[in-house]
């Protein structure tokens, strides 16, 4: 399973290293996003009462972040799909030996990464743009590591299950946002709780978006079999 | 509003449509519900479209 | 289940490769196989004919193990069609080139037919014989698929399905878009699956091309099969000429 | 009311009616006892709720709307959604193509009956928070539960070969199910640590009339959900016998193919 899922994740990468689909296209789409909110959440505005004072842009650049994160990865996720979906490839996974749970895992495992790459990214652009100070690295990483792993799984599994589909482009924000909710809950307060503190309001979400994560994990090596089969 | 025109008392102008919504979209579901059900049946042999129990 | 992983070895057993029984395919609510009736013996080479849209290409992917029949039976290498698990045995002994190729347009031909052999769990040193023999070693070899033309694609995919060595051969119109070498290598590649005990199954229009291999002629019409004759010599090369679509 | 007028109108006209082909629908004994009962409670509801029962001390007349709230909330979520994931389980089970649709079925009256639930509870909000929507956990948790059974009605139409198509949506029945106990417990659990206590519509006190009325209403959304499960259910049943007959006419169709 663990090496099938390597052979499919590096597939995977390689095309990406190969064509930088999302490094070209989705991430200049999530840092646009960045700056529309800039543009839609006036910058100069401060939010009253708190000390030390902030600007509203600051105050929620937790949320606005994983907002961001969050539609890129429906792009990232499309990417994902569409270039197994443009000329028959899916039938050839079909046909090749794999274990359906070691092709789930590799592809969740390559929007992983990828999507990592451009959380950090995405992350400095926030940094920088809405003039946060980073604080608390390790809450951070665990909340990344864990938000991440959790939009992979779900939105992986999600994605398969529209996948070959005509209206696959439009269902699948539908299937994946309301089931993401809970994570963007959970990475927002972590977040928050890093950047503005106190620290250990967030480790129990963090908690929470790796006990998501695992379940994700298991529900994809158990459902993705099925989801697979025939479309 | 109209509520303070009608004399009503506050709440009842949430109360009225919150009732009328209510079973108003159950009949609506009801009334597709049951119109798609007879044209269907209309469209069957007898002994694929008659519920007796 | 045990007398049929026995006779999912082509040797040793005398039941058909493919044997299908009222089997009727669906593609969404269309019957595009509606109660196909077919035996095909082990090491035939079968062509499927009949007009565009008969359900030929439904017929392999039936065989191939990608649909299931919504009714009837079919039994392919001995595996039950009907059941997933059945499906997911037949899938890695059967070899399918299809109207596409399979091929990711941003990897290179060796990293397509690497990526595929290793998923097909066939041996890494298939790769390069495979290359060689579909005429892609050397420059082809690293230049990525999109861009290739048509029928560089159909060498790369011929070269996966090579690395594979699948016991049944599901070609849906292999010569289409293919130049007189190209045919000519198809032809060279399914004899010599035929003389290694594979069986083979064609869908084809190019029936100068076609018949030249076939040992048996199938005609698919209206989602079934409604005759087969056995062509004596395997040789009747150039006498049906009237691929107006292929 | 108006489903049991159908119910009604729908007798008369089978006496009514000459030629009885198009009289069955999908009434039956077992529905006209639910669309009975429907009636009545619905009616008994109705002067309770809105006539006989005072209005509460601190929510004044709103409180009314408690009364079809809270119960078309359990019917959506703890009845409907639990029927889905039920016939989900036992369709993976045993291919039973009637747990099938009667999961379909349950989850469509779900939907409808969530709908009512936030409706009703942001008409509840308006005069007794001052705002329509104020993220109150359990109506944030019920209009993301909502959408992921959209999305559940969404994949049940996808056009795949029918036991294709079963599989994933039994699958998913059980996933959602499982998402919608998350998303609860996340919502409630960020929105504890954010506000103290507010007014939920869950923790109205009620005695006398209004507890009674509130029984009604729960019983009333219960026979109304019955009644329309059975009709819906029907309805996709007959569907599935139209999908049968008209795949054999198109199978002798096209068999025919090519032959004239």
């Amino acid at each position: 399973m663990l090496s099938d899922a390597r052979l499919i994740a590096a597939k995977d990468l390689r095309i990406e290293a190969s064509s930088r689909v999302l490094l070209t296209q989705v991430l200049p789409f999530g840092l646009m996003v960045l700056l529309l909110f800039g543009f839609g959440i006036s910058p100069d505005r401060q939010v009253l009462g708190e000390v030390p004072r902030r600007s509203v842009l600051e105050q929620v650049s937790p949320g606005l972040f994983w907002i961001t994160v969050l539609f890129a990865a429906l792009l990232g996720l499309g990417r994902s799909f569409s270039i197994e979906a443009a000329d028959g490839n899916l039938d050839g996974l079909r046909l090749g030996g794999l274990d359906p749970a070691g092709i789930f895992l590799g592809k969740a495992a390559a929007v992983i990464v990828q999507l990592a790459v451009l959380e950090v990214i995405v992350g400095v652009g926030a940094i920088l743009l809405f003039g946060v100070s980073l604080a608390n690295v390790g809450l951070l990483a665990v909340t990344i590591v864990g938000a991440t792993v959790a939009i992979g799984c779900a939105g992986t599994l999600y994605a398969t299950l529209a996948a070959g589909q005509r209206v696959r482009e439009t269902l699948v924000p539908l299937l994946v946002l309301p089931v993401l909710a809970p994570v963007l809950l959970g990475a927002t307060q972590a977040t928050e709780a890093a950047l503005f503190g106190p620290v250990s309001d967030g480790w129990p979400w963090a908690g929470l978006l790796g006990a998501f994560a695992l379940l994700y994990i298991a529900i994809g090596i158990v459902a993705f079999g099925s989801f697979l089969e025939e479309s | 509003m109209d509520a303070v025109v009608l004399g009503l008392e506050d709440g009842w102008q949430y109360v009225v449509p919150g009732y009328a919504i209510t079973f108003g979209l159950i009949g609506i579901y009801a009334v597709w519900v049951v119109r798609r059900g007879r044209k269907l049946s209309a469209e069957l042999p007898d002994d694929e479209r008659r519920f007796l129990d | 289940m045990s007398e049929a992983s026995k006779s999912a070895r082509p040797d040793g057993s005398n039941r058909p490769a493919v044997q299908l029984r009222s089997a009727v395919a669906l593609l969404g609510s269309f019957p595009a196989l509606a109660g196909v009736d077919l035996d095909v013996h082990h090491n035939d080479v079968a062509l499927l004919q009949g007009p565009n849209g008969a359900g030929k290409t439904t017929l392999l992917r039936l065989c191939a193990g990608l649909i299931g029949p919504s009714s009837g039976t079919a039994m392919v290498l001995g595996q039950d069609v009907g059941s997933a698990n059945g499906r997911r045995r037949v899938r890695r002994s059967v070899g399918l080139m299809g109207h596409s190729t399979a091929l990711y347009d941003d990897l290179t031909v060796e990293q397509n037919v690497q990526f595929w052999a290793a998923a097909s769990k066939a041996e890494s040193e298939t790769v390069v014989p495979a290359l060689d023999r579909t005429g892609l070693a050397g420059r082809l070899q690293t230049v990525k698929v999109s861009a290739l033309s048509a029928g560089q694609r159909r060498r790369t995919a011929l070269a996966v399905l090579l690395c594979r060595r699948p016991s049944l051969w599901l070609l849906d119109e292999p010569h289409a878009g293919l130049d007189k070498d190209g045919r000519e290598l198809v032809n060279g590649l399914v004899l010599e699956a035929k003389d290694a005990g594979a069986t083979i199954l064609i869908a084809s229009h190019d029936l100068d091309w076609a018949t030249s291999v076939a040992t048996r002629r199938i005609d698919v019409v209206g989602g079934r099969v409604v005759e087969g004759t056995v062509v004596e010599d395997a040789v009747v090369k150039g006498t049906v000429v009237k691929d107006a679509d292929a | 009311m108006t489903r049991v007028t159908t119910t009604q109108s729908e007798d008369a006209k089978s006496a009514k009616s000459k030629a009885p082909r198009d009289a069955f629908g999908t009434a039956s004994k077992l529905t006209r006892v639910f669309g009975v009962a429907a009636f009545v409670l619905t009616s008994a509801l109705l002067v309770f709720a809105l006539v006989i029962s005072p209005p509460e001390v601190i929510q004044g007349e709103s409180v009314r709307l408690f009364y079809i709230h809270v119960p078309s909330a359990i019917v959506s979520l703890y009845l409907a959604f639990s029927i889905t994931l039920v016939g989900s389980i036992i369709y993976l089970r045993k291919k039973s193509i009637f747990w099938d649709l009667m999961a379909g079925a349950a989850a469509e009256i779900g939907v409808i009956f969530c709908a009512i639930t936030l409706i009703t509870g942001m008409l509840w909000g308006r005069p007794t928070w001052g705002v329509y929507w104020k993220w109150d956990p359990r109506l944030t948790s019920t209009a993301v539960s909502f959408l992921l059974y959209v999305g559940y009605l969404a994949v049940r139409k996808l056009e795949l070969p029918p036991h294709v198509r079963r599989q994933r949506a039994a699958i998913l029945g059980i996933i959602s199910f499982a998402n919608l106990i998350i998303v609860r417990y996340s919502v409630q659990w960020w929105r504890s640590l954010h506000q103290g206590t507010t007014l939920d519509p869950v923790d109205t006190q009620l005695d006398g009339s209004m507890l009674f009325s509130f029984f009604l209403g729960m019983l009333a959304m219960i026979a109304i959900g019955a009644w329309l499960l059975v009709h819906r259910f029907r309805v996709a049943w007959m569907e599935e016998r139209k999908a049968e007959q008209s795949l054999a006419a198109a199978i002798v169709e096209r068999q025919s193919e090519g032959r004239s």
